[in-house]
């Protein structure tokens, strides 16, 4: 990992969000498995430092779009986590009314809209966010998650290929997790590194180890920087492992064992813990502090969005339109 | 006031949103290339002189810019996204009827998606891909408008009410509507050009126009066939039939008070479309009014439409498919036995 | 003969498929990794230890595949593509409606594409883009048929006629009825299963089949809402009404003789459907019973529908927006009053 | 150009083939200009060396697909003139029986696929035939012929992945004229050369000088050596240019004065001659003799083609399935 240039807040800061997450996405995945909470559900565990070392990298008006799997993403961006657990169990009070769920949690008020659960679905609407932002002179970037899988559909050619042409400022954000839901990103995609696809669009790309949240950090505020400068777009690919099924109730069965070990060993969050406290930056005591207030937040939360309120059935036909007519 | 084909008219709709609104802009292909067409229908024409920067030019790539539009739009702008034939939003369709469509909803009505789709419709000489009126496959998509003018007048008036709404609005013009001269003139073309006024109007959404009066049989079609229901009308009244014509204008939402109206001065109906008959326009409208009003009802409503193939390209066989005059006039005296 | 649910009956229908004709194969997602799931709902699980070669996952790219298997199917062989939830097939709109429908009739007769295509449909739990019944998308498109099956023996009779016809065949199949044990169990997962004939029996193309007999009105509905109508006419018996339910198993060719049938004794028809009303199936049902045999009908047919809305998530909103069993009792009871 | 390897009997049958389809195109578009052609056209002046250095590297039974511009690959491939003359005529002798019209163009029996009007859409296709040939073992091979503009769409990449992954026996052919429509290439694609974007899939891509038929058939033919070797795709850039207008009454006022004379100096015809003449292969009497044959032929073709019937109205019902309810 990089050397100690950041502040022990920042670190922290960095740490407590990727508890955040980790903690929120075991919590959720009990709930689910208990049967309390309805839908269906794609978590992002082991992935937590691509979210948040990205995230950390933007400005609270810069906008990022996600997957079917973006619980990790907006939480890294700042939607409240109430808001996303009122939402999981379809409250009215959740961050889409309950009209949601979890693959289309969002706020554009904490600038992330609403996730897109169609594979590379969302590559296009980053790429117009930002070229919004070109119009308007505003210095604002977007980001757009995607999983290794979504690199494979037309969208992403498309709207990278746009991104590119007309210099937007968006970062195209690869969570290479080695899998597109059971099969292996070396049956569907020939060349050594997803990044190399950069090179088609004349952009720059990248491959980081996405399991470092300092290194995506940087990586990230290098192609945000160049994205601000109006040098237009960058593909970064995020080396990282999702070390939970695929979606509710996956066993995983096809990811060999041994892959899966050596994923467990090296998962962000025991790797951060272990570099903080062997760099004698902080102590295991802090961060067990800081891992137990994130449990009591969300046992709270949890609490809450079951005591929160259900939509009325008939408010299903609201939020069609602006206008009415 | 002057008069203009659809094609200026859309052009001076569009010229004049962008120089009032600056959110406002174009993106599709070919749309603003010098020494270009303006699109594939003039209907952009110039517009890059005035608005250098607002007029985007894309690769071919539709599902791609329907979601850049689709983005863009979130963020506050109104873009104008236009394909060249309706039948390439076949390539755009995840982008258009998951995101653009959906994206309010999804966010419990916190986004809005201030997007205007233009697709140029119609059976024209072209063979089965570059014939489709889309507008059918739309009809049962959630979340979106669905325009179709028939005049110069109107498609001005529904351009402007599109770019200022805050929802998404489709907007479905007719490849022999354009105009009949110039680069426009095609067989078959047909002046739908209207004398337009200086100020500025709007065609409001989902409100229909009855074309032409008549108390014995309800007509209903949209862009060209319209224009042939308004001639078989005229044909219809020589021989004694008296034929009301109406224009929907909006197929999403339907005015169906218009309809009904009608209805119940004449109790006879029938819809006329350009596409198959197999889950068209008419079956949505003919199945409302029979819930909706059968009461009025002398007769069960009908529903002309070309028949259940793919477009083909002959002469012959096309026109055998499109809805012709006296197919109109044929079938309104069938109705009324 | 044996117990099998949809998903077993319709692997081993594709099993026995492959065995028999060295043509076939399967194409989608996620559909033969080892340790994997055969595809979103296991129908094809395990298939890739007896057909190692004809057993091909794709990169996530349906537009690609579709055409893919489309190209495959003009050169003699019969691909079986599957989507993991049908709202993907907005992803693949252009290949199935521009090529896969067209190919035959564009090439004047020459060309075949023997080619299945099948797709998960149901509004569950899972949100706006995993939930669209998108067989209703399909309605207005010309050269495919359409197939529905509601019960494990349909499911397998039906693959085996899709797979064995020279034509292009989308199959729509419902989560919920899969199965309701194991990985498929759903909450709201149905009992659709079957005893199956050892018998190699096929399901006619375009032939609906009467599920319950009765004579004062006629439920037509597809799927899950076939499921619904057996339940509220069973209801319905109790409050003395006699409710007769078609499935018409397939929308293309729809089996209108079936229909005329049952309405001449019935004289009066509702159709139910799990997607918005506005350009639904039933409009087109209804639009054609009307147009057919308006003489038999006591009273105007009904469309029991979704609201026109996006599908929404919550399960309070879910619920009201899927057509209940109690809904169609209500309206069944409406209607004939 | 290459040295004198070549028969002049083969080197004839290329002129042919390239003066056969030059001819066509110039009187069809006549054809159209005095009304008395249906529908519209797209044509390929100026880009013949590609359609017949591509199929002449072929056999019979291989296949090819084409686009919106159909004309020169289906008859560098062998499709009957009479029957595409008829079909443009919309005649019941037509290729497609009257129900294709220009943009559908093809014959199986001639291993051609009926074209795809739809920009990208032929690609998958290709793409499929060859995956039949793998599967069925066969040493055959498919050609995908595509404009510049299409390896923007999203069924580009969809396809030539699959392909690539595959290893199938396929050849994306680009033909890049410099224009899509009206847009130039340089607008829309970032990279210098089309071929670039082969390397993303890790198989070769070429860039040939697509107005030289010998250049193009070498490299189309160590492609297809390659493809039934079962070594997998090729993308093969031919720089070419269009001598006419995008669509029927295009003036193509977008391209530039200067570049449309050089493009009518380097146009292949002219320039193949001048190789045939110049290097005393054979004499300019040789092929003005060839010039005039095929006028001759054409015209025949032409006065047949009106002569034909009409298909009648009602048999637009047929040739919808192959099984009758
Ligand atoms: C267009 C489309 N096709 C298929 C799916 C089903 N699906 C959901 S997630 C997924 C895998 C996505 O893989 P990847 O992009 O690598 O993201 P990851 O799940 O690994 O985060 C698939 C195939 C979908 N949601 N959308
Ligand atoms: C999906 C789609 N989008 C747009 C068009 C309209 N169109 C027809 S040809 C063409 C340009 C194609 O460019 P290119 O691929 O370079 O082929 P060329 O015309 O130069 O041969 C366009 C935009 C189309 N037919 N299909
Ligand atoms: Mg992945
Ligand atoms: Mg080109």
């Amino acid at each position: 990992m990089s050397d100690n240039k950041y502040s022990l807040e920042f670190l922290l800061e960095m740490y407590r969000k990727m508890v955040l997450i980790r903690q929120f996405e075991d919590r959720v995945k009990f709930l689910f498995l208990e049967g309390i909470m309805p839908g269906t559900i794609h978590q992002c565990q082991g992935q937590e430092a691509s979210a948040v070392g990205v995230c950390m990298a933007l400005n609270e008006d810069d906008v990022i779009t996600s997957t079917h799997r973006p619980h990790g993403h907006a939480i890294a961006k700042g939607v409240s986590i109430q808001s996303m657990m009122d939402e999981l169990f379809g409250k009215i009070t959740g961050c889409c009314k309950g009209k949601g769920g979890s693959m289309h949690i969002g706020d554009l008020d904490k600038g992330m809209i609403p996730a897109v659960a169609i594979v590379g679905g969302n590559i296009p609407l980053a790429t117009g966010a930002a070229l919004a932002f070109k119009m308007r002179k505003e210095k604002r970037v977007a980001v757009s998650f995607m999983g290794d899988g979504a690199t494979n559909e037309g969208a992403f050619h498309e709207a990278v290929n746009m991104g590119a042409i007309w210099n937007l400022p968006v970062l195209y954000v690869v969570e290479n997790n080695l899998y597109g839901a059971s099969t292996p990103v070396g049956m569907v995609v020939r060349t050594k590194n997803i990044s190399d696809r950069a090179a088609i669009y004349d952009i720059p790309g990248v491959t980081v180890d996405g399991n470092d949240p300092i290194a995506v950090y940087e990586a990230a505020q290098e192609a945000v920087a160049r994205a601000r400068r109006g040098e237009g777009p960058t593909l970064l690919e995020l080396m990282t492992y999702r070390i939970t099924g695929h979606s509710r109730r996956d066993p995983a069965l096809y990811q060999p064992k041994d892959e899966k070990q050596r994923a467990k060993e090296n998962e962000p969050i025991g790797r951060f813990r272990k570099y903080l406290v062997g760099n004698d930056l902080t102590s295991a005591d802090v961060l067990d502090k800081i891992d137990a207030e994130i449990e009591e937040e969300i046992e709270k939360v949890v609490v809450q969005a079951q005591k929160a309120a259900d939509p009325k059935p008939e408010d299903a036909l609201e939020d069609m339109f602006v206008e009415s007519i | 006031m002057k008069r203009l084909g659809i094609a200026e008219a859309l052009r001076e709709g569009i010229r004049q949103e962008m120089a009032r609104d600056e959110r406002v802009f174009c993106i599709g292909e070919d749309i603003a290339i010098p020494g270009g067409w303006g699109g594939a229908f003039t209907v952009t024409l110039g517009l890059e002189k005035d608005f250098p920067d607002r007029m985007l030019n894309t690769p071919i790539a539709e599902n791609g810019f329907m979601g850049i539009a689709c983005g863009a739009a979130m963020m506050g702008l109104r873009p104008i996204a236009d394909v060249q034939y309706s039948d390439f939003l076949f390539c755009a369709m995840d982008q258009v009827c998951n995101n653009v469509a959906k994206m309010r909803y999804m966010s419990g009505g916190k986004a809005k998606v201030p997007m205007v789709i233009r697709a140029p419709v119609g059976v024209t000489g072209r063979g089965s891909q570059h014939a489709q009126n889309m507008e059918t496959f739309f009809m049962p998509l959630q979340g979106v408008r669905i325009a179709c003018p028939a005049t110069a007048y109107d498609a001005l008036g529904i351009l402007r009410t599109a770019v200022r709404s805050d929802d998404p609005i489709m907007i479905f013009e007719h490849k022999l509507l354009y105009g009949s001269k110039g680069a426009r003139a095609e067989s078959g073309a047909f002046d739908a050009s209207s004398d337009i006024p200086d100020e500025d109007y709007t065609v409001p959404i989902g409100k229909a126009v009855v074309r032409k009066e008549g108390k014995d049989i309800t007509i209903i079609g949209t862009l060209l066939m319209m224009h042939r229901a308004l001639q078989a009308a005229e044909q219809l009244e020589k021989q004694g039939i008296s034929a009301e014509v109406i224009d929907p204008r909006w197929l999403v939402p339907f005015d169906l008070e218009t309809v009904r109206k009608s209805v119940r001065k004449t109790g006879a109906v029938m819809t006329v479309e350009e596409s198959a008959k197999q889950g068209g326009i008419g079956a949505e409208i003919v199945a409302t009014i029979v819930e909706e009003m059968s009461d009025d009802l002398k007769a069960p409503p009908i529903r002309l439409a070309a028949p259940n193939t793919v477009v083909p390209f002959a002469p012959p066989m096309e026109k055998f498919y499109i809805p012709q005059v006296e197919d109109i006039v044929d079938a309104a005296k069938k109705l009324l036995n």
